[in-house]
């Protein structure tokens, strides 16, 4: 589904939040009735510092447009430091990808506590604008494609 | 019979280590020899051609056994034993450390003493890598990302990269992980470049910086760019790092500016 | 080939106004591995339950996927009803239909794919779910209370007459905390002390009870059933073995002219001192910041004078750490200062106090033995003026919450006065009365009726001093905003309750969670009003929100029984959600490969060395990683760190979280 | 036979010739200081001082990575859908070294010893090999050893030697190669029989024969010889990734949801996990045995079952080797060895 009747682009994204802060922050921006738009899935992880680097890699190449990852507050973590660790992942993972070329616009980190149910649904609405201006990430699904790119097959 | 093959000959006719890994002379340039006997001794060199990374070998548990042996490495040898002792994968108590400066044969009696060398004895950095990475950071992301693309797309997954680091001696690679499968096993461009940042990524701040995945590489594609950028951000980002790997540590104050 | 049940729940309307079910449900029957696929309205409800079950035993289900609310809500009801089912309660999942979908999106073709799309999710993790069993560890039959208030007085009782031990920990020289302080109660008007001080006493005398006062919380490792705290014991510089408490000491310390703590600086005390006469332990200690011979060198009158030859000076603080079992926290809350309020002068004007002073004022053991008697001049007051919601229900003034108790207090306050000051004239500015509670109405009743207490609603603009006099300017709103000025002799501000200084800190410490004003975190408003969301950590009192002191005392009398049913059990069965070291088959034995750079990443020092040996031999083979269950917590941070993918975490595997992630967004 | 001269200046306007007419050409392009066989739209894009490419031009018929099929699960059935052969390309081999010629024996023999491979056949068929006899050799180059030389012609369609700076000797050895000469025609002219094309060709010293290997294997199984010529190898794929005859391969599953393709890729029986068991064990335990195997299989197990040397003698696996693993070094050796 990428593009809805008016032809506005709908961009997919995936979300990587934590158990303790931001999904349950998601769960507070629902009991609260907030509206967002319903281009983010949520993947739930025990925290941060579980999210593989792989994972996102294999959202983009899966056909997401963008990603959000968010976990707790520094100091926050239900484990202490596990999004400390997940910080310097991404610090490290991000100069890499933008040396690559790999687009780090895409990639939206925030912290959202479990009490910010109004800023997920901002953060949430503020990626999906900013996505859909960017557009499909069409460069990085037709490498994915690689094989699909071959017109090598017949029924 | 050179200073080097004396002092090597006699640590094995002494029976102080069963075997000595060191460079001899290979078809075009130095290439790892491995000395049994006092009498291979005489075949070993060392010059600024010599430029394998030994330490790859003090992790196979085939090749050095349970016997002492002692390796005359270079620079970056050395500077991979500390990395491999921060890691567990060594055992000192085997190991006779040397390395030749000038006419003198070091042997390094302890971790701290190797630390002091290679504090001391840094080589000049690299500069047509350093003009690479210049070169591609002056670039707009689409074309770095054209560029890696292209490049990568020739990867043909021989994997040259990883056996010739010293730091990647995994029994099981992430790559032949296959539930889930993280990376497809076939040569692609996406998988390829995967490869890459998953090993990019397993080396921050572990990196010793020799250069060997990039001289392994039979179709010269420009692997070492990425480690060696990865070691210039982490440098940047941490100021340097200590005790091995940047990410099994963390500091509260880590900047993030790139988390709203 | 799995067989999957997936069941769609209306939640009412709650979902299916938003999401069509019906589709949701045929989607899902027509995914890879579903074997069958339902909605209703209910699924939580009894019968809705039973559906479940009865498809469990009828389709051989092997994984269940209930679409409804936030697993957070009712993943527990539904693995118990599989469980029942007999199915393993982990092969069951959630998928969020309700908090992250139809609360969240209006009705639309959208909102329907995307539950679908999470449907397919959960449905492709579960396929990969492993059953799982709860791990059991071990308890430790000790209590920690943290805080000698009503609130840890009361949790440590309770917990010691049921046979438990406790350690309690007090940071001030004397448990009682803000009840003692205060005159009398509302709304019966019975003596705080009186009430109080047994209570205090039976403390320490206890014998299931460890009081520590002068002690402070230093660090908590460990996990539910199994903590190790280390407690600092500042040093008092008397050794309570020896002193007797004869307080000599006290009347001959030089250093007299001390503001009291417990008057809230209305008196003085000495540096070596017993902040009140009925403290518990009734011994003294040094306040070094006021001690002439820790300030100057020289002085030790006290220990010249002490029969016993119980002075210790420079004797340094002590560690001592403590295995637990369970964490009460009771730290209690404090009020905001009068020098929070510019309006009412900065706290320059010495006649207007906050409430809790006046509490010092008007009890009998205050430095006026409970005559109401101006701070500046020490006449009595002849015209007082209460001040409710200071700073409290003030978003401008960063508290937009309403600190509960004192529309009760200041009412009490305005009585007390009246009591005593026959000829007085009181009038309370209040913002609402908010009186809910048991013989709570009566009592402000009273106060107006029988006590002829003016109460003003409207706000206090400003207080002023002019000749002598607090000039109040206000506005009474319910005479159409008619200014109102009073020229008082006391004003009395009802500050916001407000948490204590280093709360964040502590929170930290623990590893618990805190609200935007510092205040605790329950781990359920409503449900579960006394945990944290760190298991075996449990909250009372006034740390978590303002509190009057009935609430305090069954919250901790809550909290109490909480970690008694836990201390309780022979050991403690723990959600399997841990991190594992995978094994495989010699000669490679695991895939790890010992690096053991997964242990700086571990909070909780849960990666041990494991030798792998040969058989015959004995000999070393290999060492590699271990985790143990009892310590890992389940953060995952290993399993992605692990080059070689060699640590996986039940419950969130690789192969499960992997497949999700793809899932959402494969066709 | 037709033994034909070319101008070596008319040599790009054939081959430009060939492009315009031919779907695809493949030729060594430079990359960096090696060069690479690759497609080329330009006749003047061909690197001819180089004396090989890094890899052998194998992959034209036997890709790195190829689809064997596709398939779409819909509800209980599976649609599957075959390669479409008659979408591979006719293909010119431009500018091959006799060594890559000789490869296709081999790598032919083995996709059609029980099964016929109709995959690599049919790209197989749609190729034409130009090869240059080779003037120059390096250190590595060892052709003559095993049974091939500079100017062998098996396995070429069209075998060009530089007689001199003006003429080029074109030997036509195929309908096919008779085809591309038939585009132009007028390029070429009759050669004199009196042209030495052996005078031209590089020098290669025979080292050793493959008999003589062949002979010594039959009884070194348990030599200590692959111990110690192994230690140094580090266990990569590289040599043959590059190998022209080398042609193992994995078979994986690309799965996406409902829908997927199998796929076949390079494989090296220099990898640990080449031949690793589930139940842990390995019968080639150690880098020795692997290295054992690789040498055994080319020398020892392909003549026997096969009738055909997996070597051509191209020493791309020597170029390759990160640890100089020498092959033309260690076959001596393996020949003199007691």
């Amino acid at each position: 589904m990428e593009e809805n009747n008016n032809n506005i682009f709908e961009p997919r994204i995936i979300a990587f939040v934590c158990n303790w802060c931001t999904y349950a922050g998601a769960d507070l921006t629902g009991t609260s009735r907030i509206k967002y738009a319903t281009n983010v899935e949520i993947v739930r992880f025990p925290c941060t510092g579980r999210i593989d680097f792989m994972l996102l890699l294999k959202a983009f190449a899966g056909g997401a447009d963008g990603i959000i990852i968010s976990g707790c507050h520094p100091n926050d973590c239900h484990y202490t430091s596990g999004n400390f660790h997940a910080r310097r992942r991404w610090m490290v993972f991000r100069d890499m990808l933008d040396f690559m070329g790999i687009d780090i616009e895409r990639i939206r980190w925030s912290w959202v506590s479990a009490a910010e149910g109004a800023k997920w649904a901002d953060v949430v609405n503020d990626t999906v604008g900013k996505i859909r201006e960017m557009g499909p990430y069409t460069e990085y699904k037709k490498a994915a494609k690689f094989l699909e790119e071959e017109k090598i097959i017949h029924e | 019979m050179s200073k080097l093959s004396e002092k090597a000959a006699t640590l094995l006719s002494e029976g102080t280590v069963k075997m000595i890994i060191g460079y001899e002379q290979g078809t075009e340039r130095p290439r790892p020899a491995f000395c049994h006997k006092p009498e291979d001794c005489e075949r070993l060199i060392f010059n600024d051609q010599c430029s394998n990374n030994l330490a790859v070998y003090l992790t196979k548990k085939e090749i050095i056994g349970e016997d002492k042996v002692g390796v005359v490495g270079n620079y970056y040898v050395i500077k991979t034993v500390i990395q491999l002792n921060r890691e567990n994968q060594i055992n000192l108590q085997n190991l006779v450390v040397m390395t030749v400066d000038g006419d003198d044969i070091i042997t390094f009696g302890s971790i701290d003493e190797m630390q002091q060398y290679v504090d001391t004895h840094e080589p000049v950095p690299n500069e047509k890598v350093l003009a690479v990475i210049e070169k591609i950071d002056k670039m707009s992301r689409s074309e770095r990302w054209d560029y890696w693309k292209s490049e990568l797309s020739k990867c043909v997954r021989c994997y040259a990269c990883r056996a010739a680091c010293p730091l990647c001696y995994c029994n099981r690679c992430v790559t032949e992980v296959n539930c889930p499968q993280w990376i497809e096993p076939w040569a692609a461009p996406l998988s390829n470049m995967e490869w890459q940042i998953n090993r990019v990524m397993h080396m921050s701040g572990r990196c010793v910086g020799c250069g060997e995945c990039a001289a392994a590489c039979p179709l010269e594609l420009p692997i070492g760019i990425l480690t060696k950028k990865m070691g210039m951000d982490i440098k940047n980002t941490f100021g340097g790092w200590k005790d091995g790997s940047v990410l099994s540590t963390y500091n509260v104050n880590d900047k993030e500016n790139f988390i709203k | 080939m799995s067989k999957i049940g997936v069941f769609i729940c209306h939640c009412g309307e709650n979902i299916s106004a938003t999401v069509d079910c019906e589709r949701v449900a045929k989607s899902a029957s027509e995914m890879e591995g579903v074997a069958f696929a339902t909605d209703y309205k209910y699924m939580c409800s009894d019968p809705g339950q039973s559906l479940i079950k009865n498809a469990i035993r009828e389709y051989h289900l092997d994984g269940v996927v209930v679409g409804s609310c936030s697993p957070r809500m009712h993943e527990p009801t539904f693995r118990r009803a599989c469980s029942e089912a007999g199915l393993n309660p982990y092969l069951c999942e959630i998928a969020n239909l309700r908090e992250h979908v139809s609360w969240v999106h209006e009705k639309s073709e959208a909102t329907t794919l995307k539950a679908i799309d999470i449907v397919k999710g959960v449905v492709e993790k579960v396929r990969r779910n492993k059953p799982l069993n709860a791990i059991e560890v071990p308890i430790t039959k000790k209590a920690l209370v943290i805080g000698g208030g009503i609130a840890g007085i009361q949790a440590s009782l309770d917990i010691a007459n049921c046979g438990q031990k406790v350690i309690l920990i007090e940071k001030g020289p004397s448990i009682g905390g803000h009840m003692s302080q205060l005159s009398e109660t509302f709304p019966t008007l019975d003596c705080s002390q009186c009430i109080l001080t047994p209570r205090m006493v039976e403390v320490a005398q206890h014998p299931n009870i460890t009081l520590y006062t002068y002690a402070e919380l230093e660090k908590l490792d460990g996990f539910i059933g199994n903590f190790k705290a280390t407690i600092r014991l500042k040093a008092k510089s008397v050794d309570y073995n020896k002193c007797t408490g004869c307080g000599l000491c006290t009347t001959k310390c030089p250093q007299k002219k001390i503001p009291s703590e417990f008057n809230e600086g209305l008196g003085t005390r000495t540096a070596i001192f017993t902040p009140f006469p009925q403290a518990v332990p009734n011994k003294p200690a040094i306040d070094k910041e006021h001690c002439n011979y820790y300030q100057k060198g020289k002085c030790k009158v006290c220990q010249k004078f002490c029969p016993t030859g119980a002075i210790e000076y420079d004797k340094p603080d002590e560690f001592i750490t403590e295995d637990i079992g369970a964490v009460i926290v009771t730290t209690g809350f404090n009020v905001l200062k009068t020098d929070f309020f510019p309006e009412y002068g900065y706290g320059k004007y010495k006649d207007v106090i906050t409430g809790l002073q006046f509490e010092r004022l008007a009890s009998a053991s205050g430095p006026t033995l409970g005559e109401i008697r101006r701070p500046s001049d020490g006449q009595i007051p002849k015209k007082i003026v209460f001040i409710s919601c200071c700073g409290s229900r003030d978003p401008a003034k960063g508290i937009p919450y309403c600190s509960k108790i004192c529309c009760m207090y200041t009412a009490k306050h305005a009585m007390l006065y009246q009591h005593k000051v026959h000829d007085g004239e009181s009038t309370i500015f209040y913002m609402d009365v908010r009186a809910g509670g048991k013989n709570y109405e009566e009592f402000v009743r009273r106060a107006v009726e029988e006590d002829h207490v003016n109460y003003v609603r409207g706000r206090v603009a400003r207080v002023y001093e002019k000749n002598g006099k607090l000039i109040v300017k206000g506005v009474d709103t319910l005479l159409g905003a008619k200014p109102v000025e009073i020229e008082a002799d006391m004003v009395v501000l009802a500050t916001a309750g407000v948490a204590n200084k280093g709360a964040e800190e502590l929170a930290q410490k623990m590893h618990i969670s805190y609200d935007p004003y510092h205040f605790f975190a329950e781990a359920h408003p409503k449900l579960k009003p006394v945990e944290t969301n760190t298991a075996g950590i449990f909250l009372a009192g006034a740390c978590q929100a303002p509190k009057d002191i009935p609430e305090t005392v069954a919250s901790a009398s809550g909290a109490a029984v909480k970690a008694v049913s836990l201390l309780s059990q022979p050991t403690l069965v723990r959600e399997p959600i841990v991190a594992v070291v995978n094994r495989c088959a010699p000669p490679m034995f695991s895939t790890c490969v010992g690096c053991f750079m997964c242990e700086t990443i571990c909070p909780y020092n849960a990666i041990e060395h494991e030798e792998i040996k040969d058989r015959r031999t004995g000999k070393v083979i290999k060492t590699v990683a271990k985790i143990n269950p009892g310590l890992c917590q389940g953060c995952g941070t290993c399993v992605s760190f692990c080059r070689s993918k060699s640590i996986d975490i039940q419950g969130y595997t690789n192969e499960e979280m992997f497949a999700e992630v793809t899932a959402l967004l494969n066709k | 036979m037709e033994r034909l001269i070319i101008k070596s200046d008319q040599i790009h306007t054939w081959l430009a010739k060939i492009i315009e007419t031919v779907p695809r050409v493949l030729a060594p392009v430079k990359t960096g200081s090696k060069a690479e066989f690759k497609e080329i739209k330009d006749a003047g894009s061909v690197a001819y001082d180089v004396i090989t490419t890094t890899s052998s031009v194998k992959a034209s018929a036997f890709p790195n990575t190829e689809t064997l099929f596709a398939y779409e699960k819909q509800g209980t059935d599976t649609k599957i859908y075959d390669v479409a052969e008659e979408n591979f390309l006719d293909t010119v081999i431009w500018r091959a070294r006799p060594c890559d010629a000789v490869g296709f024996g081999p790598l032919t023999k083995i996709f059609n010893w029980d099964y016929k491979d109709k995959l690599y056949n049919e790209r197989f068929s749609r190729l034409v090999v130009v090869s240059f006899a080779c003037d120059k050799a390096d250190g590595c180059c060892f052709c003559t050893s095993v049974g091939g030389g500079p100017g062998n012609t098996a396995g070429s369609d069209i075998m060009l030697t530089k007689i001199n700076d003006k003429e080029t000797l074109v030997e036509v050895l195929t309908d096919k190669g008779q085809k591309l000469i038939d585009l132009c025609k007028d390029c070429f002219t009759k050669a004199d029989d009196s042209i030495d094309k052996e005078s031209v060709l590089a020098k290669i010293p025979v080292r050793f024969t493959r008999e003589q290997i062949h002979e010594k294997l039959a009884k070194s199984f348990e030599s200590p010889i692959w111990k110690a010529q192994s230690e140094r190898c580090l266990g990569c794929g590289a040599c043959a990734f590059v190998c022209p005859t080398c042609a193992c391969f994995d078979i994986q599953e690309g799965a996406h949801g409902n829908h997927g393709r199998r796929v076949r890729c390079w494989d090296s029986c220099g990898f640990t996990l080449f031949t690793q068991h589930t139940s842990g064990h390995n019968p080639r335990p150690t880098q020795a045995t692997r290295w054992r195997q690789r040498v055994m299989h080319k020398f020892s197990y392909m003549p026997d079952r096969l009738d055909i040397y997996g070597c051509t003698g191209c020493g791309r696996c020597s170029r390759a080797c990160p640890v100089d693993m020498n092959i033309a070094e260690h076959l001596t050796n393996i020949a003199n060895n007691e």
